[in-house]
Parts: C-alpha cells; structure tokens; sequence
C-alpha cells in the first residue's frame, strides 16, 4: 500500500474537488469539511512520502502510471519521480493547502457569496496541479498540469472585484504565452531524442549537446518559466494578480505558485538538462542572469518600497525574493542551489506567514493601506506578533527560516566570488528592514488619533469588514501554525539543507 | 501525403489568420477563425491525423467558434482595431 | 501544377515549408496578443498561437507515405485471429507517428478551455467597466482605484 | 582545560524565566518586583560560582543543537565572558533597584513591559557574553537590538520614535551590512568552524587585503560600540528612562559592543595574527579619532545625560583603541576599562537620574549649587567622575594606567598623546559641574518648595556602585586575574 | 508598444525561423521522433498490449492515461471556472415560470422541428464515435463534444429554457463531475486490484477476456467516463456565455 503514497497524495484532493461539487452550493460547511479532511490526509501521505525516501537506500520513489514498465529502454507510459527536494516541496504545497483551509472557513462565505463550493473544488484542483508539477517525471505532462494551475488560478483571481478580473485577463494572456513557450522547447527536444521522459530526454541529450535547436529548446523553457514565475522583466502580471485578488486566494496563491515554478525550473536546469551543459562556458548567459535577478532583486525592493497598498507591497517582494532564488540557482555553486532550494521553502513559509497575517488585518480594519496598521499591536497583539515574526524572517534575523536562506544564498555568492549578488542580497534585507519597521513602529508607537478612522469599502475581498472585536480563532490558529513554520523551518535548517544536498546531482 | 496540397492550405491558414486579425467587425472575425480552423482540420486530416482533425472539426471549428460568437453578441461587436 | 512538379520545391522548400509557416502564425499571434487593443482580438491571437504550436507538433509526426495511425482490418485479423507476430505485419514507416496527434488532442482541449475561460473573464470585464478596449478600460481606471 | 557544564545554560534562562512571572503578575506590583530581583540575584550567584572555576583555569563550555553545519549553539565560560557577565548581572540587580524607585516616582506607564523587556536584554547580554561563536554572538548581539528597541522608545512620543528610529536604524543595518557577510566569509574561509580560540579560528587562513575588510566589516559592524562615525544612535537613545540608558547604554549595549570587537580580535583573529598582518593600527587611528571628537562634543553639550553619552562614546574608543594595540598590557587595559568605566559611567547616570526624580532638573546649567541640596548624590556624582577622566583614588586610574602602559609597550607615542588630550578634555567636561555644584552659590529656584535628595531607593543603588568604583581602585586583583586569563600577563 | 511587440516578435521569430534549419525534413522517416523507439513501441505493440487498433485512442486512454485523466480535469475546470466567474445567482427566491411543455420553445416552426429531426441523428452519431473510438477515429472526447453541440443546437433552435429542461446547470455540474469519477475512480479500482493506479490489466478477473482485452474494455469505460464530462461542460460554457451568466433567455 505505501507504494501508492505518491498517487494518493494527488488523488485526495482530486476527489475532494468531486465531492465537493456534488455536494452542491448549499451545503458550505460539508463542502469546507470534505476540504479539510481531504487536505489532511493528503498532507499524512505527503509526509509519509519523506520517511518513505529516507527509508529508502536510492533517495528517490519512481511510480509508474498504468504499471508500464519500461521496454525497449524507454519509459513508454507515464512516470512520477519523486526525490527529496520534490517531497519537501510536496509537503509544502499541501500542508499550506491545509492551513489556509482551516483559514479560510469563516471568511470564505463573506468573500464568495454563493460560489464557496466552486471555490474550495478550484482551489483543491488547483493544489493537485501543483503537486502533480512537482512530482512528474513527463516532460509534457508537466505541461497539461501547468495549464491546470495556471486555468484555476485564473478562475480563482477572478472572482475578485473588476480590478482582479483585468489583472486576471492579464494573467491569462501572459500564462498562456509562457506555457506555450514550454510546449514549444518541449517539442524541440521530442524532435531531437524523440521521447518525453525527463530521465530519458537527457540520457539521450548527452551525446548531442550543442546542437543550436537544444540550445534554442533550453532558452524557450526557460523563458516560459521566467514568465510564470514572475521573474523580473516578466514580472508585470503578478501585483495586480495577487493583490486584488479575494484574499483567501492571494494568501493561498502567492506562496505556492512562484516557489513551484522556481523549483520546475531548478528540475529543468539539473535533471532535464544537465548541470555541465548549463552551466558550462558554451552557454555565456550564465553570468547575464545572474546579473538579471540582481536586478530584479533591487527593483523589486525599490517597487516594494514606494508601495503604500499593504498586498502589493508583499507582491513586489515576491518579485525580489523570485530574484533571489533565480540567482542562487545561477551562480553555479552548490552553495547557490542548496541555498534556493533551501529558498523555495523559507519563502513559501514567510509568505504565507506575512499574507495571511496582512489578510486578517485588512479584514479588521477594512484598509488596504499601510495606515491600517497603526496602533494595532495594543487591539490585536497576536496577529501583529506573527507578522513580526514574518517581518523579522523577510529582514533576516536569526532563528528565522529568512536568516538561513540568505545565509546559504551569500556563502554561495562568496564561494563563487560574485560579490555584486551578496550586495543585493544584502541591500534587499536592509530596504526590507525599511519597509517592515517603518509598518512595525507605526503599529507599535502609533496613535489612533493621527489617522482619521475612515476606511476604504473593502471591494477586494467581497464582504464588509468585521467589528474589530472579532477575529475568528480559525484565522489566529492558522497564523499562528504559520508563524511557527517560520521558526521551525529555521531551526531545522540543517536537517533540510542535508537532505536536499543528497537530492542535487553532483555538478 | 500529396505536399502540394499540404502547401497551398498553409498559405490559405496565413491569409486567414491576418484577414482574421484585421477585419473590424468581430462577428466576421469570429468567422473568418472559424474558416482558419477548417482549414487546420483539413491539413490535419492530410497529415493522417484523424483524430486530431476530427477534435479540431469538432472544438475549434465547432464549439470555440460557437462561443466566441455568443461572447461577441452578449458585449460588443466593432472593436477599433 | 507543372512548375511544382519541378525537384526544386521537393528539395528546399518543402522540407522545411511547415516549420516556416508554424513559426509565421505563431509570431502573427503572439504580435497579436502583445498588441492587440481589443479584447477580443487578444483572444483570437492567442489560440492562432496556439494553433501554430499543434502545427509544429503534428509535422512532427508526419511520414513520408504514411497512412493514418489505425490498423486496417486485415492487419488486425493478422495479428489477432491468425497469431502473426505484429512486427512482420506492421510496417512502422506506413503509419503516422500517434504520439503527436495524442499531445495535440489535449492541447487542442487545454487551448479551447483557456479561450472559453478568458471569454468568461472578459465577459465579466465587460459587465463591470462595459468596453472590451484595453485603453478605454485604463482610462477608466486612472483617475479612481486605490493602486 | 574545557568541560561541560549546564551552569552557562541556566545561568542564561534564569532571566529568561523571570519574563512569564513578570507579566502573570503584572496586577502586583510588588510580586512583579519581587520575581525580577529573584531572577537578579540567582543570576548573579551563578556567575560568582562560576568565577573560582574560571580563575583556576577552567573554561566552563555548554554546546545543543547544530544549527548551521558545524555550527552549533554554544556557551563557553572564559575570564572574559565571566568578567562582563559578573559586572552586568552585579549592576542588573541595582539598577533594578533604582528602576523601581525611578519608575514608581515618576509613575511610569507600562511598567510590566519595561520590566519584562529589562529581563530579555539581561539574558541577551549574557548570552553575548557566554557566547561560544560567532553565530552564537551574532544571535545574542541581534536579540539584544530589539528586546532594548521598547525600552528606548517607552514614552512613545515623538521623540521616543525619531530616537527608536535612529537607534534600530543603525544597529540592525550595520549588522546585516557588515557584520553578517563578514562572518559568512569567515565561515567559507575556515571551513564550517566558528568557534572562539585563544589563537583564533581565522588564524593562517586569510589574507591582509581580506584581513583589512573583515576586520573593518567586524569592528564598524557592532556599532553598539558606538565607534564613528556610526555612533549618532548613543546620544539620540538617551530619550530613554534614565535606568535604561543607565543599564543599557553605560553597560550593556555600548559594553555588548567593545566585548564584541574583543572577541573579533582575541577569538576570531587572535592577537598574534593580527600583529602578523599588521592591519590593526587602521582602527587604531578611528579609535583615537572617535575619542578627542567625542570628547571635544561633549564639552558642547548642555543637556546632563548627552553629555555623558557622548564622553561614553570617547571611552568606549579608548576600549577599542587598547585592543587595537595588540600588546598585552594593551588589551588588559582595555578588558579593566570595561568594568571600570562600567562603575563610573552607572554612577554618574544614577545620579543624573535622581537629579531629574528629585529636581526635574536636565541641563547642566542648572546645577549650580545643588550639591548643597543634595550632597550624597554629588559625593558620587564627584567619584564617578573621577573615575571617568582616570584620577585616584578610583578605579578608572587602575585601567587607564593598563592602557598608558599598553601604548607605550607598542610603542606607539602618537596615540600616547591622544590618552592624555583625551584626559584633560574630560577633566575639562566633569570637574566644573562638581566645582560649581558645591562651591557656587545656588540660584534662588533651587530653593522653592523643600525638595531635598531623591528617594531611597534610588540614592542607595548609586552609593553603592559609587563605593565599588573606589572599592575596585584598592584591589583590582579580581579583574587583573580574570583579564591575565585571555592576555596571558600575570600578577 | 506596437513597436516593442514588433522588435520583440521579430528577433524571436527570426531566432526560430534559423533553427528550423536544424530540424530534419518534414515527413523524413529517419528523425529521432520517427526512429524513436517509443513510437515504434506504440505503433508495433499496441495491438499485442491492449487489442486496440487505433493506437492513438491506446496512447490517449491507457500509455498516457494519467495525462488523459488530467485532460479532463483541465475540461472541468474550464467549466467550473466559467461558472465562478460569470454567473449571476439572483434567482434565488424567484422560481422559473412554468409555462406549458413546447410554447416557450422561442425560434420559428422549421427550424425548431428540423432541429427535433436532426438533434438526436447527431445524438446516436456521437455514442457510435465515443463507442467505437477503439476501431475508428473519435473517442470520448470528440463524441462528448458532439453530444454538447446537440444540446448546444437544441438550444439555439428552441431557446436555452427548453434546453434547460434536458440539462439544467445542476444535472450539467453533477453530470459532469461523475464523468471525471468514473475516470479516477477506474484508476482506483485497479489500485485496489493490486495494480498500479491505471493499470487496467490488474481489472483482468472483473472482466470478460484476457488482461489485454481487460484494457481495451476499461479503455471504453474511461471515454465514457471523458464523454459525461465533455458533454455537460461544453453545454454549461455555452449556455453561460450566451446568456452573461444569467441563464435565462439565451440567444
């Protein structure tokens, strides 16, 4: 039975998506219960599934759909492979699936009206395609669960108000041109080795690299993945996106979607491709993206900076921490990877730390601005804690996850020697403490008096705003569940980044 | 497959797909798609693959035309460009 | 049809004339998708871009002289009633290669799901700002909207 | 030799666990006073305990938990650390003494806080001062940053932010600027090792050029040393309730940062090391400039306690400069000077503190005379300057003898010169306002209503660290042992 | 814009137009994807695996099953998702007119009876391709989209409320979600078979036949399991879309 882990971890939420269609608009708290439960289950498998890979000598689970073994020495059906970093980031997308489920219970009936069962089946497909990204080994199944994200998501965002329906059609033009950019190199490389497994495609790549249409296949995957994960100059859809979208979605989206894409593209430059070829002096551009993500490092701390809309703000730092991760994976270290790997969670746990922890604030006070914060540590002391806790990771002070991350990310910048990505590194920590201190003293020190108690209606998120004598335990134990990660994930960065150092093929 | 053919269809989609993208009125636009697609399912079709001509008879001449013409008749219908 | 008879088209231009075209349709499209005003227009970019990727994939799988990827009747009694092994009866260069035509079948469907997906939203846009143009919806949003 | 122990462990909880007492009694007062002075004591009853182990040549060392790889969280008691630990946990417990009177004379708001937050910063300090390595330090050094952060913005005015501003502003950003990728470079240079030696762990394997930087990285970094030209953050913190600056910013912070650099030069580089690469004498010179800068500001100054911040700014710099010199005697000066200075510049805080309690006075202007209403707290407020501008018969003369002794073992006559400008000038900046508030005649405002010296609780604590500054002149033999234990000089 | 678009479109599009020059011919038997051993595998052996001649219906449902799976999914979703986006729920109090059967039928007489005529020809046409897609092109997909056009027709002739009555939206939701069920849910069966998920030999002992022709059978349950979906959710996206999501008088 435990060798069906890796299927069941897909399938839970899939069937959960089913049920709770059947069960129909009106039955919301079955349809929120099924969720949850599915989402539990799903995330004790996913768990399983990295006892099971420790338990395991090769480091990696392989399960092959419809019991096609491989003959004539191809994969000819569809594989899963799931190796360490995969089942940690698996673990991630459904564990945070599960939180913001719990998160999500009193508030989702405000924001949706009489949509909610649409929108706990969206969001549990949506958490599939996810975890199908990570865990297939089929190059263009890849693709079909990519445009299962990338189709959710957009119904997802647009069930927002009007500026979320013209930043979700934004998003739809974008997305498509990006995955089809992928399909596109993808066919490129089925013309030159004529198969699809990802194993297969570069066991048969090896002795024909440097042909042009492989160098051209690389650069439009690439391409279409910069373009999904929002990577600087292709980052323009994201803000609106995810700020205007229902914050039950944005909180749930924004840790997910650019941390999975960035690990597809750490799958496509290590194991699709190989680390020799990438890296190697034939392909000059290894130093130009480098040099691309310290830009969009500094940029999106500038952008994140001048905001004064709480959400976007934390969406121009996604395009900053984006920047990082992409040039950890670029600097061609083993540091550098560990420490974007290692990236792919720290920031999926601050993220979703600091969203939720913005969302229950913007539901308080009705204010998108960052005015909303002030004198709040006095009303809510508990969610101000926890968004310091997210603040202080963003910033990177030690124990946080934030601290560690950049601390792998600089060793590999200074064992390669490129010390203009540490100082990006470094600047964006220092114009991070900026920002999140000036919210911080503002919410510590500030008085109610100096703003004027007048607050915008609330038409991002549907609903009135709640009396502020009332926040919903449900919220407080999500965020607080979440705050901990932050610690956790920092205390236990060791184990991890061992972990993951087994998973990375040697370069 | 008989390569003439193969050719004059391509260049029949190319004129398709621009008269489709300039025309003003967006119900002809639609149409002219719809015109654009027949032509893919027969190219396919010359390809030998039926299957795949059949699904593009069947959605993108078929259903997508269908509901790009409701969307055109429930909003407008001259666009500027 | 005599000058297309001639070696010329058989040795440069048709080997390489589907790829030619897919790449002309899917740079129409995407120059559609980028600058396109119109709603709709976009849309209707965006699936001829969508097209020209299935072209590409389908002249993948196409064979000189290769039939439909669907064994006839007589090669199927063949093989099942008369036990012949199937790779005496099945000369592989007679039939289309079917991996291509089963990735395009679901890309055609992912494709006609997006459009009607994107339909939806901009019917929606529609209802709340009631234009499909891209500038006139801007100008609609500059003055008022907190972002 | 090194042995394990859990006494660095506990001795770093007890305040730690004084924190839930203090805010599940905050409806009493007196309970919540009571568990603080428990803590205080217990606290410092394990650092005297310690201390017979540590002279006999012991290193008391406590280490959980890999953090990073190769790194793991760890305590390690040596003279230096017992010596810091021991001044900070013997001056925690007056100092709350005088918190309590302080607080309760001027019926602060949020006491609990102040209190909960005073017990936080303790037990960052020592943890500073038990730390292991570097990580460890860095830890602790960042702890100490915010849980002080409340304590500096208490009133919560404007003032309080621009100050707190400042004061968060300038920590947190040297901090992450230099320090951290200074230490991510040693970590990469000495390959995943980061704990403090006497030799140094980055001993051998850094070149002068790399050497230069990080030392600079490490030494502008802690800036709680409040070296310049990153030290505008001392003076702009003194909106704070005078015990904090008192604790704070005349013994733990600004101490925090001196023992900081102390270590980077002791344990990171290692004396001798640096003497071979010989890229010390750069921060000689910043020292000895921020000592006659901050000196010649102080003299400008009239508000009491920014005066005193700004000649603690000029004696940290004669810390830093001791250090710098690499000679024994050097650094063993610089190591007395911590305790010394600590006793003086506490003193003349208190006293500045229970001037403002029982006069509401701020500015030095308007003292003259006062001695006269208050003879005990100027007596102290006499000794504890003494013993900052280095004159007998108090502790500060033992230290700066070390110091003097120290430059001209290195042979540095310049800097010898900088010593004795450096005295005169805080001779010039203390003895007026001893000499006027005794010798002139009071102006008749003093004499409205009969405000007479300040409450007890207040006027003890300040007796007392004034006796152990005269106290610690007559048999320094304590710290000179404790100090012989890092540089090796013996008595 | 239109002259960044056009510089950008242009290096792309010359970019790739050089590289087609490294691309085997069109239709050259010898290029890797003709050569590849995988679809030689797939054109050689699926009649001996599965018993089905029409090897891209085998590929489609059974090599890559999973795929197939998701393509529904994505079908699904498409449908789910128009509906979140667009519809107008504000008839909750209100119920629908009942007016007698055929009077609210809109459209003129002829059309509406050729439509009567015509609709369910197309109707048993499209269960002949969902049911014959082993032997002949179609499948699941292509008969589910005929069946939703037939209803899509019936609409257009005879206005959405008549159509409404045969497939209203929560028969079209409940429809198609038993669709993707019957997909998964065959998949589960195998796993309980001891299979792997979608390994439709391990279902040998349900079915009639041998374990290939246990494939081709479960082959035929999963297009029509791809059928219920296509069908419903084609209906509702049209019916959405000519109607803003009201639902109520079409087109």
């Amino acid at each position: 039975m435990t060798e069906h882990y890796t299927v069941l971890i897909l399938l839970m939420p899939l069937f959960g998506a089913l049920v709770t269609t059947l069960l129909g608009r009106e039955r919301q708290n079955a349809c929120w219960l099924t969720a949850l439960i599915c989402m539990a289950t799903s995330s004790l498998f996913a768990i399983g599934n990295i006892g099971r890979i420790l338990a395991s000598g090769s480091g990696e689970l392989r399960y092959r759909m419809g019991g096609w073994q491989e003959s004539r020495g191809y994969e000819v059906g569809i594989e899963l492979r799931v190796d360490m970093l995969a089942a940690l980031v698996v673990a991630m997308v459904v564990l945070v699936g599960f939180v913001n489920m719990i998160f999500s219970k009193t508030r989702v009936a405000g924001e949706m009206k009489d949509k909610v069962s649409f929108f706990y089946t969206l969001k549990q497909l949506l958490i599939v395609g996810l975890c199908g990204i990570v865990m297939t080994n089929d190059a263009f199944n890849l693709y079909v669960l990519i445009e299962i994200t990338s189709l959710t998501s957009y119904a997802l965002i647009a069930m927002g108000n009007r500026r979320a329906a013209l930043s979700s059609f934004n998003y739809v033009i974008m997305g498509t041109i990006g995955a089809s950019f992928y399909l596109l190199g993808v066919g490129y490389l089925y013309i030159k080795t004529g198969t699809l497994n990802i194993d297969d495609i570069s066991l048969r790549m090896q002795h024909q690299y440097g042909e042009p249409s492989l160098m051209i296949a690389f650069a439009l995957i690439m391409l279409g993945i910069w373009i999904k994960m929002a990577f600087f100059p292709l980052h323009g859809w994201l803000p609106n996106a995810y700020s205007y979208a229902p914050s039950m979605v944005g909180s749930f989206m924004a840790p997910l979607m650019t941390k999975v894409m960035v690990y597809v593209m750490l799958r496509v430059m290590l194991w699709l491709f190989e680390g020799e070829y990438v890296y190697s002096g034939r392909l000059v551009w290894g130093e130009l993206i480098v040099w691309m993500a310290i830009i969009a490092i500094v940029a999106g701390s500038f952008l994140a900076l001048a905001c004064t809309d709480i959400k976007k703000m934390l969406t121009y730092l996604i395009v900053a921490e984006v920047g990082y991760m992409v040039g950890g994976a670029w600097l061609a270290d083993g540091a550098g990877i560990t420490g974007s790997m290692y990236h792919i969670l720290s920031d999926a746990a601050m993220t979703f730390c600091l969203f939720l922890a913005a969302s229950i604030v913007i539901l308080r006070t009705g204010d998108h601005r960052l005015t909303a914060f002030t004198g709040l540590f006095r009303r809510m002391p508990l969610t101000m804690t926890g968004f310091t806790i997210g603040a202080l990771s963003m910033v990177g002070l030690p124990p946080t996850c934030g601290f560690f991350s950049k601390w792998y990310l600089i060793s590999g910048g200074i064992d390669v020697g490129h010390w203009s990505y540490v100082a990006a590194l470094l600047f964006s920590s220092l114009v991070n403490a900026v920002i999140f201190f000036r919210i911080i003293e503002r919410a510590y020190l500030g008085k109610l008096e100096e703003v004027g108690n007048e607050s915008l209606p609330l038409d991002a998120d549907g609903g009135p705003p709640m009396t502020l004598d009332r926040v919903p335990y449900s919220m407080l134990l999500s965020l607080l569940i979440a705050s901990g990660s932050v610690l956790l994930v920092g205390i236990y960065n060791e184990t991890l980044v061992g972990w993951l150092k087994a998973a990375i093929p040697s370069l | 497959m008989i390569w003439q053919f193969d050719i004059i269809i391509l260049i029949f989609m190319v004129v398709a797909a621009l008269i489709a993208l300039r025309v003003k009125d967006l119900l002809g636009a639609t149409l002219v798609f719809g015109i654009y697609s027949f032509l893919i399912c027969l190219l396919w079709a010359g390809m030998g693959a039926v299957d795949v001509a059949f699904t593009e008879a069947a959605v993108g001449a078929g259903v997508s035309t269908v509901i790009m013409i409701a969307t055109v008749f429930s909003t407008a219908r001259r666009s500027k460009d | 049809m005599e000058f297309l008879a001639t070696g010329f088209f058989e040795e440069y231009i048709v080997p390489k004339f589907n790829y030619w075209i897919y790449v002309i349709l899917m740079m129409i499209g995407l120059f559609a998708m980028i600058t396109k005003n119109n709603l709709i227009k976009k849309l209707i970019g965006m699936a001829i871009f969508q097209t020209a990727i299935i072209l590409f994939y389908v002249s993948i799988g196409v064979k000189a002289e290769s039939g439909i990827p669907i064994l006839g009747h007589e090669q199927h009694h063949a093989i099942v009633e008369e036990g012949q092994p199937s790779s005496e009866v099945i000369k592989k260069d007679k039939f289309a290669n079917p991996l291509p035509h089963v990735l395009m079948l679901t890309a055609i469907v992912v494709g006609v799901s997006t459009l009607g997906l994107a339909l939806a939203i901009s019917q929606r846009i529609y209802r709340s700002f009631d234009t499909l143009e891209e500038d006139e919806i801007l100008d609609q949003l500059r003055p008022g909207g907190h972002d | 030799m090194i042995e394990e122990s859990f006494l660095p462990l506990i001795t770093w909880m007890v305040s730690l666990l004084a924190v839930p007492a203090i805010l599940l009694l905050r409806r009493n007062p007196n309970a919540r006073e009571t568990s603080t002075f428990v803590a205080a004591f217990a606290k410092l009853g394990l650092v005297a305990a310690m201390v017979p182990m540590v002279l006999d040549g012991r290193v008391l060392r406590f280490s959980f938990g890999e953090i990073l790889p190769g790194i793991p969280l760890e305590f390690r008691v040596d003279g230096l650390g017992i010596l810091f630990a021991l001044v900070a946990s013997s001056l925690w417990i007056l100092t709350t003494l005088y918190a309590v009177g302080y607080m309760r004379g001027l019926k602060e708001h949020d006491q609990t806080r102040f209190f909960a937050c005073f017990a936080v910063s303790i037990s960052a300090t020592i943890g500073v001062a038990f730390a292991g390595n570097l990580f460890t330090l860095y830890l602790f050094y960042e702890m100490l940053s915010l849980s002080t952060y409340p304590l500096v913005t208490h009133h919560g005015d404007k003032e309080a932010r621009s100050g707190g501003r400042t004061y968060l502003s300038h920590l947190l950003g040297t901090s992450v600027a230099f320090v951290l990728p200074a230490m991510i470079y040693c970590w990469v240079r000495s390959g995943g090792d980061m704990s403090f030696t006497d030799g140094g762990f980055l001993a051998g394997k850094i070149g002068a050029g790399d050497g230069l930087i990080v030392l600079l990285a490490f030494t502008l970094g802690f800036a709680k040393s409040g070296l310049m030209p990153f030290h505008s953050w001392l003076p702009n913190a003194m909106v704070a309730p005078t015990p904090v600056s008192a604790l704070l910013h005349a013994v733990a912070v600004v101490k925090v940062g001196v023992f900081c650099v102390i270590r980077v030069f002791t344990g990171v580089f290692g004396t001798d090391f640096l003497g071979e690469l010989d890229v010390a004498t750069t921060v000689s010179w910043i020292a000895a400039f921020t000592v006659i800068t901050s000196s010649l500001i102080a003299l400008s100054q009239d508000n009491l306690k920014r005066r005193l911040a700004f000649s603690t700014i000029g004696q940290l710099g004669y810390i830093i400069l001791g250090v710098s010199l690499l000679s024994p005697l050097g650094v063993t000066g610089s190591i007395l000077h911590i305790a010394m200075h600590a006793f003086g510049k506490i003193t003349l805080f208190f006293c500045a503190g229970a001037i403002y309690v029982a006069m509401h006075k701020k500015y030095v202007s308007e003292l003259v005379g006062i001695g006269r209403k208050m003879p005990i707290t100027m007596t102290a407020f006499a000794i504890g300057s003494l013993s900052v501008i280095g004159l007998p018969v108090t502790g500060g003369l033992v230290s700066k003898w070390y110091l003097v002794m120290g430059t001209a073992e290195s042979g540095q006559i310049a800097l010898l010169v900088v010593f004795l400008i450096s005295s005169i000038l805080n001779a010039c900046y203390f003895l007026p306002i001893v000499y006027r508030a005794f010798l002139c005649r009071p102006e008749e405002s003093l004499y409205d209503g009969d405000r007479q010296e300040a409450p007890l609780a207040c006027l003890v604590p300040l007796c007392i660290t004034a006796a152990l500054s005269v106290f610690s002149f007559f048999n320094p033999n304590l710290f000179l042992k404790l100090a012989g234990l890092i540089t090796g000089v013996q008595y | 814009m239109k002259l960044f678009g056009f510089i950008a479109v242009f290096i792309v599009g010359s970019v790739l137009l050089v590289m087609t020059m490294d691309f085997p011919g069109w239709g050259d038997t010898s290029s890797p994807a003709s050569q590849g051993q995988v679809s030689s595998f797939y054109i050689e052996e699926t009649i001996n695996e599965t018993k089905v001649p029409n090897m891209v219906t085998a590929v489609l449902a059974d090599f890559r099953g999973y795929d197939t799976m998701f393509e529904t999914v994505v079908i699904f979703i498409a449908g789910i998702g128009i509906i979140a986006v667009l519809r107008t729920f504000s008839d909750h109090s209100s119920p629908a007119p009942d007016e007698p059967e055929e009077d609210n039928e809109g459209g003129d007489l002829i059309i509406r009876s050729t439509c009567h005529l015509v609709v369910p020809l197309i109707q048993l046409f499209a269960l002949y391709v969902v049911a014959h897609g082993h032997h002949s092109p179609g499948g699941g997909f292509q008969g589910g989209v005929m069946l939703g056009t037939s209803y899509i027709l019936f609409a257009l002739a005879c206005g959405l409320p008549a159509a409404k009555k045969r497939m209203g939206e929560r028969r079209a939701i409940i429809i198609a979600a038993v669709g993707i069920i019957i997909y998964a849910g065959w998949g589960v069966a195998c796993l309980l078979f001891g299979g792997n998920f979608l390994d439709y030999s391990s279902l040998d002992p349900l079915l009639p036949g041998d374990a290939q022709m246990a494939r081709s059978h479960s082959m035929l349950a999963v297009e029509i399991g791809v059928a219920f979906t296509v069908t419903a959710i084609m209906f509702a996206i049209y019916s959405n879309l000519a109607t803003r999501g009201r639902l109520e008088k079409g087109l």
